[in-house]
């Protein structure tokens, strides 16, 4: 992990408050694994960092790819970033999703709103791996969609959205398919949905990546710890550090 | 040359800058950015006498020039610290100051006593921890009771004893005074002070605990004001902290009286904080004219 | 539509929002931006015994989201005031809050009562400022120094008196009590936190009085815990205030236990300030599902 | 005084550490006299104002061109604004200097470093009432000289630096005229020299300006006040609002 100036070399609205942030520098040589997140100073003005996936990495630009929705102020200031200026990065941090399914096997991604951007970049690693992959991304409307296209690149995606107005009306678990199919699921997204699919999915080998604030980012502050469920000797996991990918089991949502 | 070692009460120090108590961890996940050698000292994240797993989360909020943490003095026990935690900083030289935490004047002897086996080099004596129920704070609001700890934490150690106080207090010159008489070696100033945040939406504190600690530059004017006013009063040296970032704070913080100085959530905000400002300190010493950092020591009194 | 007038002890608001003591002199400056008419209310800059020339310069100085002041309670004196500054507010539809100040209970006594002749309709008492070498703030820091000269206010005025407090304090919940139980009609949090700066260039406090008062968005978290505290504890409305500059700040307060805001330094920031916010307040509480100020009130406490 | 988004319109560094910036608004209508300054709102990350005097007013560009010297982060900070940028700007304020002097009489300025740059406005409505101008301009040294054309435009000038870089080696004080012909001074600098200059021309009728730290730079904190040296009723005065311009008389200084 390494802090570094980034260049922003594409900087673009892609939905309803969703921005794409693509950024130049070291650290994207450095993402060992989907699910990573940086930690991004938005400016001076403000004093802890914001934690955001990586969405994707291209090893050929240098640069990673991230995608943002507009939550409050230091988001809201992000989006004022122009091409070519440098912004303040830690990372990449944390411990991703395994890639560790068979050939052939199915995977799941069930992703819900800004919790999506993550399983894109897994999504390719799984593909690139022989794994077949589904998506369901639930949106709050059509107007919030972003990157169906890309996921229907990886393979078959069902869409949800909370009002209807695109894809099936309702939740990512009103949509999931045919469960016996599934070896494996991953899944980011709020955290009831992620509390639903872990019931849902009961049984089901899973990955899912949970959001806490934080404030060292790096494993030293303890801000963002959770408890564990297990008889897990420290009892508790730090999601900036030991997550923010965990087991479903591992952890009390 | 800038002469910009510290010679403590049983510390010497290659320089006047270590990371804070709670701000640093146990040093490892820093040790990916720099190399801890680097350090004047390091300070650890505090240790009670059972392990704690500390408060519900949301533990952090950010707030104008700060943030407001409360994390409940999460940590592995004494013990754990001192199997699991502190062997890894072993090999680096640079002294460990141990934060010594409790509930009860029970437990901070039992914490500065297990401490006292060779494992680390000084004590700084947390009375001042704003975001546990009991204990804590108490101690570090209240005189006679900071000097019978501060008393009892002595007749357990050989190792010298920084006191960190709170700045939640009418006087904290009598705080200082009080810890002083029984025996303290040093003063750590200051703690955090108690702060909220309410989120509109949810209309409830962003913090489970509510309440939480205010650290940051929004509180440097009331260390610095609480560091000049102690300065006065006292004969023992002072670990100043309280909003960190350039240089130029830790001159300021050695004017008003510090003699070395702690930098805390500035870590969370640039990893690399600590080794920025110990590189960039003979510069700045030698642009407001001083030739040793000794020389800017309480240089802000007449 | 949404409600936004408010009623206090002695005082019908039409809507929360008023200028700070010694942030908005006696209005007449403030009074090229906009109609003061609009204003909930003015509280006008202390008023003392004798008239007073304040400390020596430098009086300010910029802080991390904030500034240090030591004015030192410059002002005409209570007759002056009276005679030369009052009938300019007079005209104005709005109620005006007279700041009493002084060294001595006599002196409190002394401006409290002739302030009580028509030309106010209300009074804070500021036992808080933390900038004058005697007198103002050991009352505030004291409970029972703080009840007396309480008492002492109430026995020379029918006004309403609102005691205003001094965060400085290790238990901001006893000063409250201690001056409701002396009849307090209500409180005003919270005035200045003692700070210091140091200019590493001159080696000396900036501030030619050492110590100032720091304000701005700095304190607000303070504020805000301390308002918390205390509205649990008391059964007196609360005038908040410290580092509000937006509506969702004045939301922040009410929820946590104010029924009425105060803005100052953030009118040196911008003049209009309060103009502003009062025009933004409607539709601030309408995003949050309020149709009232007053059904936010304490809304952080469940 | 008014409250305004003014906009960049010039922004240019004309001497060592000093810029020459232009703002165009309606501020620019509302200047009574030379010698008014307006409260700069450098960015957010600041909490105070930085008051800047008036340098000279375009009533045909409708602009405001201040002369400042980077002496701090605030100034530093103002440097990085571009041309199209609107500044928050609050004026102008304070009561200048008088232009009440006789045609044909004879008006000294005197001005120290940054205190410049109040007294070329002045001039310049001195000269078109009539008044023969002549200046006596203090520098540190040679790359730190501005606006020696523009005073020359004006009528004779005399420039000192502190190490005789150019000009006469020495301070203001050391290159005054022959005092018999001036009717009138007018001054702006370090106090320091305000003081020796107010000394030395003792007797001569003349005008100086004061800085002070602001709060408010309206007149409604208290920050910036003057003990006043007669028997002023008040017993002080306010540099934002009744001064900057003073009486030597007036103040102690
Ligand atoms: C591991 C991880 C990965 C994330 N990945 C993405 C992503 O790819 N795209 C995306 O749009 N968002 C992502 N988020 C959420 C994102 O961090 C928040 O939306 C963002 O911090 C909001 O900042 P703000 O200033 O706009 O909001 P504010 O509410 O004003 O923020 C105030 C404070 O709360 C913190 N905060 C607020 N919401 C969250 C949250 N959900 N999680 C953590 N901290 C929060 C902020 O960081 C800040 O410190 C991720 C969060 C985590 C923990
Ligand atoms: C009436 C008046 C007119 C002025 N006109 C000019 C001008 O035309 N050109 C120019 O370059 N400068 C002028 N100054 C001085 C200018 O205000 C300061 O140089 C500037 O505020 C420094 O800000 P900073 O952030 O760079 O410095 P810092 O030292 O970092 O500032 C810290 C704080 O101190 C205040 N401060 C520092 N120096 C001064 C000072 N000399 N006077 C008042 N406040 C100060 C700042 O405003 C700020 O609040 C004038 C000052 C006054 C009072
Ligand atoms: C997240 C966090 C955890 C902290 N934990 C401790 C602690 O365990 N013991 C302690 O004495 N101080 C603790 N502190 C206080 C700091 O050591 C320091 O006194 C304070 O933050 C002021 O310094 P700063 O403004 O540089 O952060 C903590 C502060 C933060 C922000
Ligand atoms: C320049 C200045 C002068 C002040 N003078 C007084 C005063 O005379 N009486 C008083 O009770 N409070 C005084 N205060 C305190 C304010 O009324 C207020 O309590 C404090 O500044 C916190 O609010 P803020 O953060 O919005 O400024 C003063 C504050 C400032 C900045
Ligand atoms: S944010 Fe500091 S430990 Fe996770
Ligand atoms: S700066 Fe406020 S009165 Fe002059």
């Amino acid at each position: 992990m390494i802090r570094e100036w980034m260049k922003v070399v594409n900087h673009q609205q892609i939905a309803f408050q969703t921005y794409l942030l693509e950024l130049q520098g070291e650290i994207s040589t450095l993402v060992e694994r989907p699910g990573q997140f940086v930690h991004v100073q938005v400016s001076d003005q403000f004093f802890l960092r914001r934690p955001v996936s990586i969405a994707d990495v291209s090893p050929v630009k240098g640069t990673i790819t991230l995608l943002y929705k507009v939550m409050g102020e230091g988001t809201e200031a992000l989006t004022k970033k122009a091409v070519g200026d440098k912004v303040d990065i830690v990372g990449p941090g944390g411990n991703g999703f395994p890639v560790e399914q068979e050939k052939g096997e199915e995977a799941l991604l069930i992703g819900g709103g800004i919790g999506i951007p993550p399983l894109y970049y897994l999504g390719k690693q799984l593909v690139a791996n022989g794994i077949n992959v589904k998506s369901v991304l639930g949106y709050r409307s059509k107007a919030e969609l972003f990157y169906v296209e890309e996921f229907n690149a990886l393979g078959e995606v069902q869409i949800t959205t909370n009002d209807g107005s695109v894809g099936e009306k309702g939740f990512v678990t009103d949509a999931l398919p045919h469960l016996e199919s599934i070896d494996a699921y991953y899944t980011c997204g709020p955290s009831i949905m992620l509390k639903n699919v872990k019931e849902k999915l009961d049984g089901v080998p899973g990955y899912i990546s949970i959001e806490e604030r934080m404030g060292c980012g790096i494993g030293a502050c303890f801000a963002c710890v959770l408890e564990t469920s297990e008889s897990c000797d420290k009892g508790y996991v730090r999601v900036c550090s030991d997550g923010p990918v965990f087991r479903p089991g591992e952890v009390i949502l | 040359m800038t002469e910009i070692s510290v010679r403590l009460p049983g510390l010497d120090l290659k320089n006047p800058v270590m990371p804070a108590s709670g701000c640093f961890g146990f040093g490892k996940e820093f040790s990916q950015f720099y190399d801890l050698s680097e350090l004047g000292a390091i300070i650890i994240k505090a240790a009670t006498g059972a392990k704690r797993f500390g408060n519900q989360t949301p533990r952090v909020a950010e707030t104008a020039s700060g943030m407001l943490n409360a994390i409940g003095l999460q940590n592995p026990g004494v013990d754990g610290i001192i199997e699991h935690e502190l062997p890894f900083l072993h090999p680096y030289n640079t002294p460990i100051i141990a934060n010594v935490a409790g509930s009860t004047l029970e437990e901070y002897a039992e914490v500065a006593n297990k401490l006292s086996n060779g494992s680390v080099q000084a004590l700084e004596l947390n009375i001042s921890c704003p975001n546990v129920k009991e204990g804590g704070v108490q101690f570090g609001t209240d005189p006679e009771l900071a000097y019978e700890v501060t008393q009892e934490v002595k007749k357990q150690t050989d190792l010298p004893v920084y006191v960190k106080l709170s700045p939640n207090v009418t006087d904290i010159v009598s705080l200082a005074k009080a810890v002083e008489q029984a025996g303290a070696d040093g003063l750590s100033m200051i703690n955090t002070l108690t702060g909220m945040r309410i989120d509109p939406r949810s209309r409830k504190p962003i913090i489970a605990n509510q309440t939480g600690g205010l650290s940051g530059p929004a509180i440097k004017p009331i260390a610095i004001r609480m560091i000049h006013q102690v300065y006065k009063e006292v004969n023992i040296p002072i670990i100043g902290m309280g909003g960190i970032e350039t240089a130029d704070d830790i001159i300021e913080y050695l004017l008003a009286g510090a003699n070395a100085v702690a930098i805390g959530s500035a870590n969370f905000k640039n990893p690399n904080i600590c080794k920025e400002l110990i590189e960039q300190l003979p510069d700045a010493l030698e642009k407001y004219g001083f030739t040793s950092v000794q020389e800017a020591v309480g240089g802000a009194h007449d």
